[in-house]
């Protein structure tokens, strides 16, 4: 299980930084999906098959897919990708690149301090269901009161 | 009767409001017959009031009409005292006030603003009744500041001529001046005695004063201060010469025989103060002295017979003062009522010859208008033969009293005397220099206009010939004003009461004979210098040589300028006034709020440098600022 | 209920002529008036009463009410009426009056909502002379600002951002400094006694140390003498007036500056005698100051509705003067001169705002010699000129000689020099008739032959309703000048206890601070 | 069940997120930048998942269920603006968008 954990950690790590490198707008799309797959077996060994499932047929799936979509529309061509190209100057890293490295050790800094091993309990759906509309139905409606707006706002906006 | 003493400002008033009301609308007639009417009905009234009052023993009559308010301890009424003294002034201004009223009708009779002129008339006299009649200080203020009112709307009656305009609010803001001082002494003689009736005030002000102590000093300078502004003494006299710039009735009724008297009366009404405060008596007796040799001086070399006759009011109201400076409370009121007389009578004769000559102020344009005005020049001679003091007229009596009691005054008397003596002799000349080069000589009237003075502000210079204008509602006042003046000494002014001693002035038959044979030695150098006459050709030969010598010459101007007292304050206050308000005319407190708009808008257009417009630059100062804040939040 | 009924009058009335305006334009300014005359017959019937007993304490109050609102903060709508809050409601319903009728042929853009913000202010005018509850005063002193921002900002002149901006920031930034003195005052009645309160009467209990005390007391008095206004912060009043509609300034002269007094009188002082005592040499000066540097500011002005502006800030200063002399004369003083100025100021305006509708400028350059095409309206001007430079026999004379004589009482040398005042007073206001009614007929355009004369032919006079408005405030200036008694006595309790508790307070402190650890 | 060393999932969630920013601050297409943002967002999921079980809680995961509600949400409105911004301006620059500086 270990092992698994680690094995979708690296696998999501690479697939995220090819994303971000990537000039193809579809290809980076690819590598979007892989990363988020792998996130999705981590969940699993995490003990939370219920998100892992959520994250691969709604993140991977559906949003994703929304995304190709926008993708075939706009249409992108091969001067897009010329482009990119000429966008990703190395001298345009280095700024960000330092202050986000920073960042990162500002991070791993407070994370580290604490030695916890964690023993992944499995919870179940049913569980999370009872809580979902107990405790939390606030929360949910909430939740579906920002996917009414939105939906009114894509359509909206995306309307000619 | 006396009880309808309240009745005696309404009547005046009534007319006021009858003339605002209908806005000029009125037939010229029945405007005429209530603004004259008005006045007349007081003056009966009052000459009622008087029968009943001196036929009584009641040594005076208090009315009370309302409380004007209550505050505190500060319970002002509307309510009238009638003793002596009032009774007086009470018979000056409405009797007075009528005839020139009547003299009006016919002045007036071609001008426009008929109705607006008898509406600020009549409300002139009710100021001033309510002047003579209050019981109280403040209530006296009332009036006296709607008599300053009615004198500034009079003398800019003719207001599409801006210099009329600027004389009439010369005239209000430096009487103002006198008046704010009066305010004060209000102020401090409420805080110090509690009450501002002034018979209180006179009752207790004994009690709570020694003589001489500061607050009674004080109080007695600061009501100086107002009656220096309202009588045009000394150093607040520079107003009276332009205010000659109103119609001449005005002139004869406000500037001559009533308001600017209201400064004598104040003074004699709160006499107790001044005999408390014996420094401030004796400043008013200087103050009066100063003012009439120095006006008298100035009238010598005027041109304009309204000027010249408004000199000499400021120097004759210079006696009254003399008079009340030297304890002489009654000889001032006599002298103020003879005067009133006599000047109204000469501003009268004045109008007559301005009018008969097209407007023509210049004494050198008239000349030889005996025969063409007799009317006028018999009332000139009357009534400067009374201003001069020639024995047997009014101003005989009034002045000599004066004189006699300045001679009394124990420390300065002789001093007090001889100015006085000084000032008649001037007074002679002048006033027989008016009369000898108007009304003798050659005929001046049509000499070519290098400049000319013309208060209407009427472009019709064409001079037609000379002809005497003359109603009977110009000659009854002419006249009946004559006859006062000549007989007006043998009047008794019913005023001991109310000083509480009756003065009897006497004197070695030298001086009296002195006090007579100036007057007349002054008509003669007059009459030698100005009327032409060829025995008098060495003195004219050497006036003209004086007048054209430097220091003549200098001296001419500077009597002329009025002792170049008003451009010193020009130069004093006027334009460094003027010059400040210009500098700061956009508000130096606005502008430092400015300033702070500015540095606001500084730091804004720096801080807006920061606004890219670019996303990346958003996000990277939001990491930035992360880094920052966990950086602290670890490390710190 | 009547106070409540009052404010709900006004603003019902407000909405209604903001929804009228949809069916006719001129329904607005029907139902404003209406309404406007309905408030007075309701303020003049509570004249009409007499006050319970007025030598008691508490008697002075005709009407005294309180309902919970924010119980858990100690906030309660708690409304009172003295003599003293009724004489400024009627001055404000009169001069509602006078502003609808100045706004009546003038407003022609969007009426309804400009009625609708004339009702408003008017009614969080009512609310701040009524409220004795802290919170609920503030609230009101916010409502009346906002829409009065709005009447300047859309119906104003040719620089009307500016100066509405300038409006309100000033007075934005004071009352926030004000708000904050009214915390402070309730926390500190926390402190002492356990539980918040707004309330003006539990107030007085609580007890400030001397140099925090003048801190509190300062915060008070900046938000008052903003709204005053007091020199220096007067600088926003001249750009709000000389570019508010006429009907704006007739209530930001007439009524919104009356608030800072009243605030003054009712709040500052009470609340914190000591400090006001310590601080009232300080106010005299800033009284003279701003009379007399006003004074010689609005000399110098050729805008006309400016120099009435800066004339307003002289007079205001004759109120404050009168108010830090606090003794009964003072305070009467005070009193009616914010009455009486009122009316002039007012008068004036509605005279500026009358000239600009004819002649399309205020520059005062520009005319003269109006007196001879229009004389009914030189002759109203030349009246309430005279009237504002102090003319015994009408008002503002007796609430300048009060102030002046309750301030000769507290301090010889402020009232001395406040006195000069009287003098640069005559001098602007002659200046005013000399420049715009005497002299020469000359109007604007008048460049060729005729032009001007036809342009001048056709500047009408007033009109009869104009003369009704102008007649009324000529009446209510002759009767507050020849027998001010009737509203002195209106006002004669409440001074008199202001003054009797402020004694009193004085005295009971130390007890207070005895009991307390 | 072996255990996972819990703070090696939170370091994983910290890099992914990190990348998701330097995507953002790096590119200038707008379609990749919405990209990282989703990245980033599921950086944060990871997070709460991590955290719900280490204290072997389920209330990570419904913080989860918000962020995927608030991802799809944010890519739908963020996808309509690409569309609307391709049809103004035709182009997915973002530097086009600088209008609103100061």
């Amino acid at each position: 299980m270990i092992l698994l954990f680690y094995l979708a950690g690296a696998v999501a790590l690479i697939a995220t930084i090819s994303v971000i490198v990537s000039t193809n707008v579809v290809h980076a799309l690819v590598y979007l999906i892989i990363s988020l797959l792998a996130v999705a077996v981590i969940f699993f060994v995490l003990g939370a098959p219920f998100a892992a499932m959520l994250e691969a047929i709604v993140y991977a799936g559906a949003i994703m897919v929304l995304f190709l979509f926008v993708m075939m529309m706009l249409n992108l061509g091969q001067a897009t990708e010329d482009e990119e190209k000429a966008w990703l100057r190395p001298q345009l890293w280095v700024g960000p690149g330092l202050l986000i490295l920073v960042l990162l050790v500002q991070l791993v800094n407070v994370l580290v301090t604490q030695q916890v091993d964690v023993v992944p309990v499995e919870v179940g759906v049913r569980e999370l269901s009872v809580l979902l509309f107990g405790p939390w139905l606030l929360a949910v409606e909430l939740a579906s009161m920002l996917l009414l707006a939105g939906l009114i706002a894509a359509y909206h906006l995306a309307k000619k | 009767m006396l009880e309808w003493i309240g009745l005696l400002p309404a009547f005046p008033l009534a007319g006021f409001l009858a003339l605002v009301l209908t806005r000029g609308k009125l037939p010229r007639r029945i405007a005429g017959v209530i603004g004259v009417g008005s006045v007349g009905l007081s003056f009966a009234l009052a000459a009622a009031i008087t029968v009943e009052f001196l036929g009584s023993d009641a040594l005076s009559h208090t009315q009370v009409l309302w409380t004007w308010m209550s505050v505190g301890n500060f319970t002002p009424g509307f309510s009238f005292y009638l003793d002596g003294l009032t009774v007086v002034m009470l018979l000056i201004i409405s009797g007075v006030g009528f005839l020139i009223h009547l003299y009006s009708t016919g002045f007036m009779a071609d001008d426009p603003g008929f109705a607006r002129f008898f509406s600020y008339m009549n409300l002139f006299v009710a100021s001033m009744l309510v002047l003579v009649l209050a019981d109280n200080l403040v209530l006296l203020y009332l009036g006296w500041e709607g008599v300053g009112l009615c004198s500034y709307l009079l003398i800019g009656f003719w207001y599409d001529n801006p210099a009329n305009g600027y004389a009439a609010r010369k005239a209000f803001v430096v009487t103002r001046v006198g008046d704010t001082s009066m305010a004060i002494g209000l102020f401090l003689l409420f805080q110090q005695l509690g009450t501002l009736n002034i018979q209180e005030i006179l009752t207790l002000a004994p009690q709570q004063w020694s003589e001489g102590s500061g607050m009674v000093v004080a109080a007695s300078a600061l009501l100086l201060g107002g009656a220096v502004g309202k009588s045009a003494q000394l150093p607040l006299q520079t107003w009276l010469p332009d205010a000659m710039a109103g119609p001449t009735p005005i002139s004869a009724l406000i500037h001559a025989a009533t308001m600017v008297t209201a400064g004598v009366y104040l003074i004699a009404r709160t006499h107790v103060l001044f005999e408390l405060a014996p420094s401030v008596q004796i400043l008013v007796a200087f103050v009066g002295l100063a003012t009439l040799l120095m006006a008298g001086f100035t009238a010598l070399t005027q041109r304009d017979i309204k000027r010249i006759l408004a000199y000499s009011t400021v120097s004759q109201i210079g006696y009254m003062f003399l008079a009340l400076g030297v304890g002489a409370w009654s000889a001032a009121i006599f002298h103020l009522m003879t005067h009133a007389f006599f000047k109204a009578l000469l501003f009268l004769a004045a109008g007559t010859v301005i009018l008969s000559l097209h407007h023509e102020h210049d004494i050198f344009r008239m000349g030889g208008m005996r025969k063409k005005l007799p009317v006028a020049f018999w009332s000139f001679v009357i009534g400067s033969a009374a201003l001069t003091a020639l024995p047997f007229t009014s101003g005989f009596y009034s002045k000599d009293a004066i004189l006699l009691a300045a001679l009394e005054q124990p420390q300065y008397g002789t001093l007090l005397w001889l100015g006085g003596v000084l000032g008649a002799f001037l007074t002679a000349i002048y006033s027989f220099r008016l009369v000898f080069v108007a009304f003798f000589g050659d005929d001046h009237t049509q000499d070519a206009h290098a400049h000319h003075s013309d208060d209407h502000g009427h472009d019709d210079h064409h001079h037609g010939p000379v002809k005497e204008i003359t109603g009977f509602v110009m000659a009854a006042p002419l006249v009946i004003l004559g006859i006062l003046s000549l007989v007006g000494g043998f009047i008794t002014v019913p005023v001991d009461s109310v000083f509480g001693v009756h003065e009897e002035h006497h004197a070695s038959t030298l001086v009296h004979g002195f006090m007579i044979a100036v007057p007349i030695f002054g008509v003669l150098i007059s009459y030698l210098l100005y009327s032409g006459a060829p025995q008098g050709r060495v003195l004219q030969q050497w006036l003209k040589s004086m007048r054209e010598s430097a220091f003549g010459g200098g001296l001419t101007r500077f009597w002329f300028s009025g002792w170049g007292m008003d451009a010193l304050y020009n130069l004093l206050f006027v334009k460094p006034f003027v010059a400040l308000a210009q500098l700061n005319r956009k508000d130096l407190i606005d502008q430092f709020y400015g300033l702070l708009v500015e540095l606001a808008r500084i730091s804004n257009r720096a801080i807006v440098l920061t606004q890219t417009g670019y996303l990346r630059w958003y996000a990277i100062s939001l990491i930035g600022g992360l880094v920052l804040v966990i950086g602290i939040g670890v490390w710190a | 209920m009547i106070v409540v009924w009052l404010i709900l009058i006004l603003m019902v009335g407000g909405a209604l002529a903001w929804v009228t305006e949809a069916m006719d334009s001129r329904l607005p300014r029907l139902t404003a008036l209406i309404v406007m005359l309905f408030s007075l017959i309701v303020v003049v019937m509570l004249c009409m009463n007499n006050f319970p007993d007025p030598l008691s304490p508490g008697g002075q109050w005709l009407v005294l009410e309180k309902w919970s609102w924010i119980a858990r903060f100690g906030i309660y709508l708690q409304v009172g009426i003295d003599g003293l809050s009724l004489l400024m409601l009627l001055l404000t319903v009169f001069l509602g009056l006078m502003a609808i009728g100045a706004a009546w042929h003038e407003i022609t853009e969007r009426p309804g909502f400009f009625y609708f913000n004339l009702l408003w202010t008017l009614a969080g005018v009512v609310g701040v002379f009524t409220a004795l509850d802290l919170f609920l005063f503030f609230f009101f002193w916010e409502v009346m600002l906002i829409p009065m921002y709005l009447i300047i900002a859309i119906w104003g002149h040719e620089n009307r951002a500016y100066a509405a901006m300038k409006f309100f920031v000033f007075t934005q930034v004071s009352g926030l400094i004000l708000l904050l003195a009214i915390l402070c005052l309730a926390y500190f009645h926390f402190v002492q006694f356990g539980r918040f309160s707004f309330d003006y009467f539990e107030l007085h209990n609580v007890v400030l140390e001397g140099r925090f005390q003048m801190l509190v007391m300062l915060g008070f008095f900046i938000g008052f003498a903003t709204k005053l206004p007091a020199f220096p912060l007067h600088s926003w009043l001249p750009d709000a007036h000389s570019q508010a509609p006429t009907a704006g300034s007739v209530l930001l002269a007439g009524v919104l500056l009356k608030t800072g007094a009243y605030g003054l009188i009712r709040f500052a002082v009470p609340l914190f005698p000591e400090a006001a005592a310590d601080f009232a040499p300080v106010a005299m000066t800033i009284a003279v100051i701003g009379i007399l540097y006003c004074a010689k500011l609005a000399f110098a002005q050729t805008d006309i509705k400016r120099l009435i502006a800066y004339t307003s800030v002289s007079h205001m200063g004759f109120v404050l003067l009168g108010v830090y002399a606090w003794n009964i004369y003072g305070l009467q003083g005070a009193l009616m001169t914010m009455l009486a100025h009122g009316l002039t100021s007012s008068a004036l305006f509605m005279l500026a705002g009358g000239l600009q509708h004819r002649f399309h400028t205020r520059d005062m350059g520009q005319m003269s010699g109006l007196w001879a095409k229009l004389p009914k309206m030189s002759a109203m001007a030349l009246f309430f000129s005279i009237a504002a430079l102090g003319m015994p026999g009408l008002g503002n004379f007796i609430g300048e000689f009060l102030s002046l004589l309750g301030a000769f009482q507290a301090n010889h040398v402020a009232a001395i020099f406040a006195a000069l005042g009287l003098i640069f007073a005559s001098v602007y206001s002659l200046w005013v008739i000399q420049r715009v009614f005497h002299g020469e007929f000359r109007v604007p355009g008048d460049h060729g032959a005729g032009h001007g004369e036809a342009h001048g032919a056709t500047a009408q006079d007033l009109s009869s309703s104009e003369m009704l408005c102008y007649g009324a405030m000529v009446l209510g200036l002759v009767w507050m000048g020849m027998y001010p008694q009737t509203f002195l006595a209106m006002s004669e309790p409440t001074m008199a206890f202001l003054l009797e508790s402020l004694g009193s307070f004085v005295g009971s402190v130390v007890s207070t601070a005895e009991v307390l650890p | 069940m072996p255990s996972i060393p819990y703070e090696h999932g939170l370091i994983l969630a910290a890099i992914l997120f990190v990348c998701g920013l330097i995507g953002v601050l790096t590119r200038r297409n707008i379609v990749f930048i919405l990209m990282s943002l989703e990245i980033m967002l599921n950086a944060c999921g990871l997070a709460f998942v991590v955290g719900s079980a280490r204290w072997g809680h389920a209330d990570g995961q419904i913080m989860f269920l918000m962020i995927l509600t608030l991802a799809a949400a944010e890519v739908a409105v963020g996808l309509g603006l690409i569309i609307q911004m391709y049809r103004r301006f035709h182009t997915v620059d973002i530097s086009v968008l600088s209008e609103m500086k100061g």
